[in-house]
């Protein structure tokens, strides 16, 4: 199997080559046999030893097409399908899937403190569209593009969450 | 003698007077609000009220609501922590007036510290160095040209309607002066309706070192040594350490009897702190005091042997401080790393939730004082302060190599923290040579460093995850079913795969 | 220089170096036996290899097989532990023979030690005093009593093929003691084809005190202040502390130079412990060296500020002692529980099983030396010390007091511990005192004191305990349904019961 | 309901007198009111404020005749029917439980070192039946009742775990 580890953009290929038992195996990983033994398993957990070394690695996402994991406290996120994702990403015809989005959405919960655009203005990459207060901070949100103002979608003094949407910009 | 104390504030500072209360054998009471129903604080008290809504002006800094909570469970004194009410002067006036006894200074010293024109006063005539500039508001550019020319080109022009920035301006020159003046005069005119414009020394690259005081109602006052905080973000600070790389004894005597005079000057009573700005010629300004005890006490309880909560409640018991200065010596290095929930790529934001999971590290030297629990929560309502991971060494390279290893111990899943970014810090060299200003993170692209760590980290785990993955994907198809936990029955033979 | 070390033992203390070995880069290999494929140590190593069956003769002391794995690992050193192959002069010989840096003293050294006859003789040379009597085995009845009214009487007749207070004869005069020669000699002569016996001075109140030591290759040689061993069961510590309450400077100085002699009357190299018993009066006895890092070893680290195990790496590494014996004064004051999974009232039969829940105390001053988690096992192949309990104060109160607390914090699902007699010694009055004597615990009734504590424990808890019992009963009847988890979401209001 | 607390041999009483809600309630224990409000419950722990106080509980054991649990760290038993505890004693017309056993069994697991009794034997409560070593101790167990030995249910070598059968007095 191929991956992409997202937080380097390395591609890398593994599989497991023979199972000696239930809990024991020989794996390949970016071509080096290793042994691979079972200490314990869960749905969400895993311990064991990779040759004469011990690891612990949670599952926090599995889905489809990605799959995040803490692995001896490193947090890591795999593409599992890294030669679909570059043709998706090639014919959408933008530079990057950022650009292409026309949400702007909260990064933080907060509560909101001002709002500084309107609808139909024409605002840059990083202008200020609104600032938000959390845990005693004023917390300016940017423009995550070039574009006009669609729509906005919050209230000065009501609370957002985390990934709400806070306006469009087109 | 106090026999109860009730905790004005939440998370882990409660938890940390809670603790020297038991060790006192002192009944303990815990405040809280709607959020905090479930909080640690709440659980290790030995009593327990709830006090209002989530909103801190609906619980912790209701002044009579927590007055009127000591007076109905007993308790006879009150500590308020560092934050809400801690140095809220009418607070302390208003225990002192219910009879409840105020764990820290008085209404009126509190007043005295808390107004930077009146404090600044108090020091000149204490002979406390503050930093150069105008004793006052300066309502003429020619006043302002004057303060500018003793004090020695670049200054900074301020409007005391600023804040966090905003209305400064550095000048070079006597022309840039005059023409900021203008500007920064027509300015405030126009929003304020009037000027207020005060002048003081630009200090380019400077240190934040401040020493830890103790005064006694008889007036024996003593410092407990300085704490190096220069490591900051947004003027907060991240990591602090004591002894500071950049005092020497002469220094600590010098400094420290500056910062007892201060105490003096605003007759201070209890633990406080006196913050200094230190030049890299070795120049001390007196800033402010911070009246009550301070989020990075730790550091300075492990070189010192220290129970400062105790000493706080044995001052406010009338109890002079059991030693004298030349009795106090610094014993080995401490460093806290403030283990806050924030995203240190999206400029510091708050991350809240819900902790899912959580390993506190522990060790020889490793101290942890937290109000973390697997399943707890970091609300969005308080400061984003969750944990503070303090580690002490017989030196300071010891110390670092402690805390380097604790933070690589300390898991926190739930929440952003600036564990990571800590790690980068202590291994940098600029670190270790103690090459500390508080533009320290800008000044060495620490941010840029960060990243190509955590690039290596993941790239170094990357078998390991592969390999977790390789395992899990077959355990999803039910390939691989997971085998039964070791029988620890004494006749059972294990198995050996 | 040591880049990697086997650690050749299991349990709390591999973990404990492999925390020294990870502050200082330096690789950790662990071994495990089929009982330990889940154990902490196995889990925090660099690299952790299977060395054989359960059974610790066909793993933890199998010599060649640990060689064979440091080697083949890479491994440039050994750690022993304690225990197990710590003291076994065979297993140290082996380690040089194969070029593996043995992190102790010598085997010749350590033969010295370990054989009480010949240690004896070379402390007598170095004028360190031992307990009264026999040089060796006395043959005939009429040497006996010259020996036993040159020490006075009373005196103990005892024989070598002895051992656990068998074969031991508590004598007052000397009829008493040509009785007690005849039928000793008889008995043993009947039982062995030989006599053996020796006489010794009958020592009827004592403590155990001991001598931290350290002695590296260049012949500096230092005392790591006493420690104070006496509260014991069956002749095994249970609570040490340092300092003794017994022990002034002078003391200190005078014992501690005579440990420092002892170290080198045997050569000894590496840390190492200097036990000695003291009488009511005064007097110090040398009983033996202990050629090892002893169990005990926290309560030094945190008077001292000192890491041993680091220590140890260091001498071994050919590096001179980095301080002077004046350098060194005592801190504080620190108190060691041993956790042990045993069951006091059952004559302190060992406990064993799963360790279904556990709660590990934390704290100012507090540090806890552990291989349990929710789920590991105590496993009734090797000894019973699950945890060690160390507290440090600024004097002996204050750390009793955060010892008393940090008791009651500590919770152990599972098996049975002396926890709860630790409470009820350490609030007796004679502990506060400093009473302490090896027969403690007889001497004060502490089983009836624990007896008694239980019980009012117990009854303090009975109205919560019923309280839970009742809602229980309801909750089992379907009568309850457990409400759900506070929602953290920003959004949601909190509900208000 | 009526409870006999084992640990003191008190007896104790105790009642729900109102559900306020779902979360809290008014109990009756020694005849004084208490407030319990629950934080959190599942089968095997409950956390809750009584009155103005956390406790948390874990139950270990509850079953028809007993309930066992940890109060705040302090383990407590109950006696759930204590009146019918003690027909059952008197009727049993023996001093003591323990006295009535006639199956002697072993309190710790541990390899058998030696049996120092023979089947036919007379021992007195207090002797020595066998030693068994665990954790490098050696242990004397010890009979409990005077009587003869019926039978011996170990061998010399064997391990034993907890309550297993040692031997039968009669």
């Amino acid at each position: 199997m191929k991956f992409k580890l997202e937080n380097t953009e390395e591609n890398l290929d593994g599989e497991i080559l023979q199972s000696l038992s239930n809990n024991e195996f020989v794996l390949k990983i970016k071509g080096k046999e290793l042994n691979l033994k079972i200490l314990s398993m869960t749905h969400e957990k895993i311990e064991f030893m990779l040759d004469s070394t011990y690891h612990i690695a949670k599952y926090l996402e599995n889905n489809t097409s990605r799959i995040t994991l803490v692995a001896d406290g490193v947090k890591l996120t795999f593409n599992k399908h890294p030669d679909l994702d570059k043709i998706v990403y090639k014919n959408s015809g933008s530079e990057s899937a950022m650009d292409s989005q026309i949400n702007l959405k909260s990064q933080i919960p907060g509560r909101v403190v001002s709002i500084n655009v309107a609808v139909g203005d024409k605002i840059k990459q990083g202008d200020v569209v609104c600032v938000l207060e959390s845990m005693k901070m004023q917390v300016s949100i940017k423009s995550h593009k070039d574009g006009a103002v669609k729509s906005i979608k919050i209230k000065q003094g009501a609370s957002v969450a985390k990934n709400d949407v806070l306006a469009e910009i087109e | 003698m106090i026999k109860k104390i009730l905790i004005a504030n939440r998370g882990e500072i409660a938890i940390r007077v809670i603790k020297t209360c038991n060790a006192l054998g002192i009944k303990s009471v815990a405040v809280y609000s709607d959020e905090d129903v479930n909080s640690k604080h709440v659980k290790m008290a030995t009593e327990s009220y709830h006090i209002g809504a989530a909103s801190p002006s609906q619980s912790y800094l209701n002044m009579e609501k927590i007055v009127e909570t000591a007076i109905n469970s007993g308790a006879d004194a009150i500590h308020p922590g560092y934050g809400f009410l801690s140095e809220n002067a009418d607070f302390a006036d208003l225990c002192e007036k219910k009879k409840l006894n105020f764990i820290g200074p008085s209404g009126k010293s509190m007043r005295l510290c808390g107004d930077k024109m009146l404090c600044k006063a108090a020091m000149s005539k204490a002979q406390v160095p503050t930093v150069p500039g105008s004793p006052g508001i300066v309502e003429e550019v020619e006043k302002a040209l004057d303060i500018a020319n003793k004090i020695g080109y670049p200054v900074l022009l301020k409007s005391v309607f600023g804040g966090g920035g905003r209305g400064i301006r550095l000048v070079h020159n006597e022309k840039e002066l005059r023409q900021a003046f203008e500007l920064a005069s027509g300015e405030s005119k126009a929003a304020f309706g009037k000027s207020a414009l005060f002048v003081e020394k630009f200090l380019p690259k400077i240190r934040h070192i401040e020493f830890q005081l103790a005064r006694d109602k008889h007036g024996n006052a003593v410092h407990i040594f300085e704490r190096e905080c220069s490591i900051q973000r947004r003027h907060q600070k991240l990591i602090e350490m004591s002894p500071s790389p950049v005092v020497d004894q002469k220094t600590r005597d010098e400094i420290g009897q500056l910062a007892v005079n201060a105490a003096i000057a605003v007759d201070y009573e209890n633990a406080g702190t006196a913050e200094f700005l230190r030049l890299d010629d070795g120049t001390f300004y007196f800033i402010e005091i911070n009246a009550r005890l301070q989020v990075e006490h730790p550091v300075t309880e492990l070189v010192s042997g220290l129970d400062l909560v105790k000493l706080q409640i044995d001052i406010a018991n009338g109890e002079p401080i059991p030693f004298k200065q030349k009795d106090l010596k610094v014993n080995g290095c401490a460093i806290e790393c403030r283990i806050n929930a924030e995203d240190t790529f999206l400029d510091f934001a708050p991350s809240t939730g819900k902790i899912t999971d959580v390993d506190i590290p522990s060790g020889p030297g490793v101290r942890v004082d937290t109000y973390l629990y697997p399943g707890s929560s970091v609300s969005p309502y308080y400061d984003s302060l969750m944990a503070k991971l303090i580690t002490w060494g017989q030196n300071f390279e010891e110390s670092r190599q402690r805390m380097v290893l604790a933070l690589s111990d300390f898991y926190i899943e739930g929440v952003e923290t600036a564990i990571p970014l800590y790690k980068t810090i202590l291994e940098t060299q600029e670190f270790i040579k103690g090459d500390l200003s508080t533009d320290f993170l800008d000044r060495f692209k620490i941010l840029d460093r960060l990243r190509d760590d955590l690039k290596n980290e993941a790239s170094k785990k990357a078998d390991v995850a592969l390999a977790a993955t390789l395992i899990h994907s077959e355990f999803l198809k039910n390939k691989i079913t997971p085998r039964k936990e070791h029988s620890m029955r004494w006749k059972t033979q294990l198995d050996r795969h």
